[in-house]
């Protein structure tokens, strides 16, 4: 029973992103979007069972490819939508753009540009629960291209001493731009890597929310209990570029054919509707969804484009400084 | 108001003690800041004070615990995070430009970074290539950064209780040879100094000089050899450099009508030319020379002691860019 | 002597591509230089030409990367190491200031560090906070380094080639936005342009724009409306940032009287306050009027496309400035 | 009979670093050198078995505790304390100092301040020698407390990726500064940070030279023939404070005199003067040890200071950029 609710509404959080970003796409060829453009479409599993592994007080927080996160932690599609938009209704008031979506009001801190940069960041959300005997857990995610740089290391380094409530979950999807792991990693299994911290791990594909959900549930509670961080590796695939200027030459079209059939979403939606249970309500999430999509571009091309003013006054609180 | 004759060093430490004592969001990380009493002893008796919840020695990972400051100081609190010394931030570098100075304005003014990074910065005496250097003409180029350089023990703890209570990532710029400098200091506990004062350390009329920290010291030296000399100097401590205090040198500017800039650091760019550029643009009118700048030579560090002192700026150069504005050679 | 036509991307290419065929030592190494051909296609047919062992893909670690450019660099090599962009830099900082940059002083001249560090730098379009650093501001204040920002096909082609075959460390500027941009480069193979020369791109006599990268494009707009309006504006292609054509400037100023400096990043130092140091230090009775800075406003780059316009100078910002200095509001 | 020769010779130079360093550390405390000093004392069976593990053309760099590598290395002891008397006549000219030993005859490649920031320069030394093709191994030194730092970890990344000829030795001291390795790491056991590289490793002690020299030798072997790098911890102890300005309370007398017990020299001397073979050459290399200090200091003391003409001079290859 419950099973089967979960699995609705995880569909419809997936279908939800998997939805937004496809119109962001077409947005960003039609020129509303500007700059970088990173699609999470393929991968959205994690963002939707790692969020439904944490509470509301927790933490998230990512990289560039920020989208699916930011929607699955509850972020409004529309204010979504206005910040790839530019506009003042964005999460970022529309400063931020694409890589840069943070929400106060569902702790999502970024969205961050500087590959493996956000994680000392991270940890230092997880230090500060810790500091003020709050019983939150953090979320670090990162892309398997970030494993060599030196912030990484110092994260890892430094929460695995000090027993931070993090859990670091790298989401590989087996790319770093167009660089394949084995081309920029000396081992395969990203998980090893928590070894050399002593630090607990845990290694699966993403074709199934249930399972990202519950795996990430048992480090969280780990992280929860003052045991420490966990670092979790997670197979997964981008079916887009890198970005939307990345045509992606480097891989073939039989290798994203092969993994498309791991889509986590088609596979829940071809679950659902095999259970007679849950077959009526896909065509009703469908719609919902399309009908917040809608409303969510209309939302951001009818929003007003920030002001000048806003620059100096986002730059400092209180007085500028110059 | 009454005030304690205090080192500069034990006036940070009780900025950072009293303010550690008034909000216990704050905190104090980096290398060898407990157990070992601080690598210069600036955070010496705080572990027993505090405890090690709150004064926290930090593997050497400066970019990690740059950005755990950072993180914490999203979620509440309010890290003050020594760097050993200054040189060494800059394997954190990407840390304070990304992270600290961009939080606010790139999450569209959410998300505060009240974070003190803190620690000796400049040269010492011998201390070589890679450990000599002056980074505030790095960071004072950052928006979204505040960077301060006090020169004497009040204006230290003043401007660090300032600092600290500061919404803003602040850059706080101390000094190992002026660690044992001693001076006045209020016991008022609220006594802060605001961030953007300048202040007129010594009056004069015939040329301005402009500095800050160790160097404010050796141009009050050089400003007594040119009195005697009959050239009255006004010597201006900046304090605050980002913030800068345009109206007091333009002030100064308008009776002086000569400037000369003395600090450690390169020539190329950096705080010193700011200040020219500001000079020149704001009070073209008033200048009688070209202002001159007093800096490190430009070259990296030497050790040989006699060299150092040379790639330095001291007394004597600082005299003869007065002269030279003066026309007075 | 006989030229081609050619966008700046490809005078990149084949001064790459020419120095690697002189020069078995030079190589070429980054993330996604080699299999995909470069990010924004620099290096495109570099990797079937020379093969693995000298078009070098990486991982993501460019504090990594740039280590073994210099350690390579020390023993034997000319590494070119592309940062996919400046930006990125950043996490490598430490090894640019401490490493390359000092290391021929600190071993007593027995180490020279012949490298270039090179990439696109500044704004690109709407790449937002983080990736939208005009990077010279910090590397030109080091001394040990070389720092050149070239605005033509013709110049990105004869710097680099200059930069390759220079003993000292390089910090190359590239510019996204001029990749595409067209001109005649010199097909003569040892075509080199000395560091150190800036160049007039255009002559005038009522006020100097002092500018490089891409805002040379920008200024010669500028200059363009100025004419018609009747200010007869001379703009100056600096192209070396580290040395600074000194000699030129000064020329220019002693036939305009004025000057303004027109370029992308902040305001509070930099390469634009020192050249205004020396213009009024080395020029203070030629200048009529003080020298202007036209650079990004003080803030991150935000991402919004108008505010990003507004952040970056565009021509309207110049001429306004041009007008000031020239009084003619 | 040549293992007898290898002793005596180990001792000579085990003798010669800790005399020259019992010197410096005089002429510090009377003024003559200034800055830092690291002293290596306690340390030197690491570098003189590393030294004896390679060839004339192989390289070595290591942090600011550098004399010991650069005395092992065959820099001349003259040389070595003119530098450290900032005199013309040092290695760097006395522009370098106690942290920067720098020696192109004895490819000793510094002596650097910054820590971990060495290491991947090291990597890219042996880079450059797999790149020219040339048979060249370089040695990578780095105390225990570089373990957590960015660089190093960039460092292990790109030589485990490319298989460099490099051999990265840790000297673990048990202190970084007054800090003990459990208050620094999460794991004590360091060598198992080269299992996140896929990288080889070994671990042991330093209270023997032949030992050192054995271990060492065998990861050079590896590099030398391809196989790619290997992490070694080495397990030592400094008898003096990190610095001239440590007094080094952090520890108990008791734990300075047990590991006093493991001092490779006085254990080493302890061998040679219990063997019949070697036990009259004791005695004389001391003798010529004390020569060769006393003449160090001599030329220190009698040779030039550096002009300032060197400044730019050695700031730039060529002409001056400013
Ligand atoms: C320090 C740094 N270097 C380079 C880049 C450019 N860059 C952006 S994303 C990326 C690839 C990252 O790959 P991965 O970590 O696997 O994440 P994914 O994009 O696959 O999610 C690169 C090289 C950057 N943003 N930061
Ligand atoms: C990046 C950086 N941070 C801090 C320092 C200051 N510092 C110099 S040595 C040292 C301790 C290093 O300990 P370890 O690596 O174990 O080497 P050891 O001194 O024991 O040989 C510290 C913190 C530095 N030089 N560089
Ligand atoms: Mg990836
Ligand atoms: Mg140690």
């Amino acid at each position: 029973m419950k099973r089967r609710e979960e699995g609705l509404e995880f569909f419809r959080q997936l279908l939800l992103i998997r939805r937004f970003e496809e119109e962001s796409a077409r947005a960003y060829s039609m020129g509303k979007i500007g700059g970088f453009l990173h699609l999470y479409i393929g991968q959205e599993a994690i963002a939707v069972g790692a969020c439904a592994a944490i509470q509301k007080d927790d933490y998230a927080v990512t990289t560039y490819r920020d989208h699916g996160l930011a929607l699955a932690r509850g972020m409004p599609p529309g204010v979504a939508m206005a910040e790839l938009y530019g506009k003042q209704t964005g999460c970022s008031q529309g400063l931020g753009g694409s890589m840069h979506f943070f929400h106060s009001e569902t702790n999502m801190l970024g969205g961050h540009g500087i590959v493996g940069g956000h994680r000392p960041l991270a940890a230092g959300v997880a230090f500060a629960s810790k500091y003020q005997g709050y019983p939150h857990v953090t979320l670090a995610f990162y892309g398997e291209g970030a494993s060599s740089i030196g912030a990484s290391h110092e994260a890892m380094s430094l929460a695995a001493l000090w027993k931070l409530p993090i859990v670091f979950i790298c989401e590989n999807n087996q790319y770093a731009m167009g660089t394949p792991l084995k081309r920029h990693l000396s081992i395969t299994d990203i998980s090893l890597k928590a070894d050399a911290y002593g630090m607990a791990k845990d290694r699966f594909v993403a074709d199934d929310v249930f399972t990202v959900r519950d795996r990430i549930q048992a480090a969280v509670d780990r992280a929860r209990s003052g045991e420490g961080p966990t670092l979790i590796e997670i197979r997964t695939y981008r079916f887009r570029g890198h970005s939307m200027s990345d045509p992606a030459k480097y891989r073939t079209k039989s290798e994203l054919d092969a993994e498309k059939q791991r889509d986590a979403l088609t596979r829940l939606e071809k679950q659902l509707l095999e259970d007679d249970g849950t077959k009526d309500q896909v065509a009703a999430i469908r719609e919902t969804v399309e009908a917040e999509i809608a409303e969510a571009i209309q939302f951001a091309e009818s929003s007003p484009e920030p002001g000048l003013e806003l620059l100096e006054a986002t730059t400092y609180d209180g007085d500028f400084a110059r | 108001m009454s005030t304690t004759t205090m080192r500069y060093r034990e006036a940070i430490r009780s900025a950072i003690d009293e303010e550690m004592v008034r909000d216990k969001n704050v905190f104090l990380m980096g290398e060898e800041v407990g157990h070992y009493q601080g690598a210069y002893k600036v955070s010496e008796g705080l572990l027993e004070k505090f405890g090690e919840n709150r004064v926290i020695d930090t593997p050497i990972a400066e970019c990690g615990f740059a950005g755990i400051g950072i993180g914490a100081a999203m979620t509440g609190l309010r890290p003050v995070i020594e760097f050993m010394t200054w040189n060494f931030s800059a394997v954190a570098f990407d840390q304070i430009l990304n992270n600290a100075a961009k939080m606010r304005q790139m999450s569209g003014g959410q998300f505060n970074v009240p974070i003190v990074f803190r620690g000796p910065n400049a040269s010492a005496r011998q201390v070589g290539s890679q450990h000599s250097h002056a980074m505030e003409h790095f960071y004072a180029h950052i928006p979204g950064l505040k960077v301060v350089a006090p020169a004497t023990p009040a204006d230290a703890k003043g401007l660090l209780k300032t600092a600290i209570r500061d919404n803003n990532p602040v850059i706080f710029l101390e000094s190992e040879t002026l660690y044992t400098f001693k001076g006045e200091v209020p016991d008022e506990p609220d006594y802060t100094v605001p961030f953007g004062k300048g202040r007129v350390a010594r009056e004069g009329k015939d040329c301005t000089i402009i500095s800050w920290s160790r160097l404010l010291q050796v141009s009050l030296q050089a400003a007594e050899t040119l009195a005697a000399d009959g050239i009255d100097v006004e010597v201006i401590d900046l304090r605050s450099l980002r913030p800068l205090d345009e109206d007091l040198l333009i002030a100064s500017i308008e009776k002086t009508h000569r400037a000369v800039v003395a600090y450690e650091g390169w020539p190329y760019g950096g705080v010193g030319a700011e200040i020219v550029d500001r000079l020149q643009r704001l009070a073209f009118d008033e200048l009688d020379a070209p202002v001159l700048r007093v800096c490190n030579l430009d070259v990296p560090m030497p050790y040989n002691a006699a060299l150092e002192q040379q790639v330095i700026p001291q007394a004597n150069r600082i005299i003869d860019a007065v002269r030279q504005v003066s026309y007075r050679q």
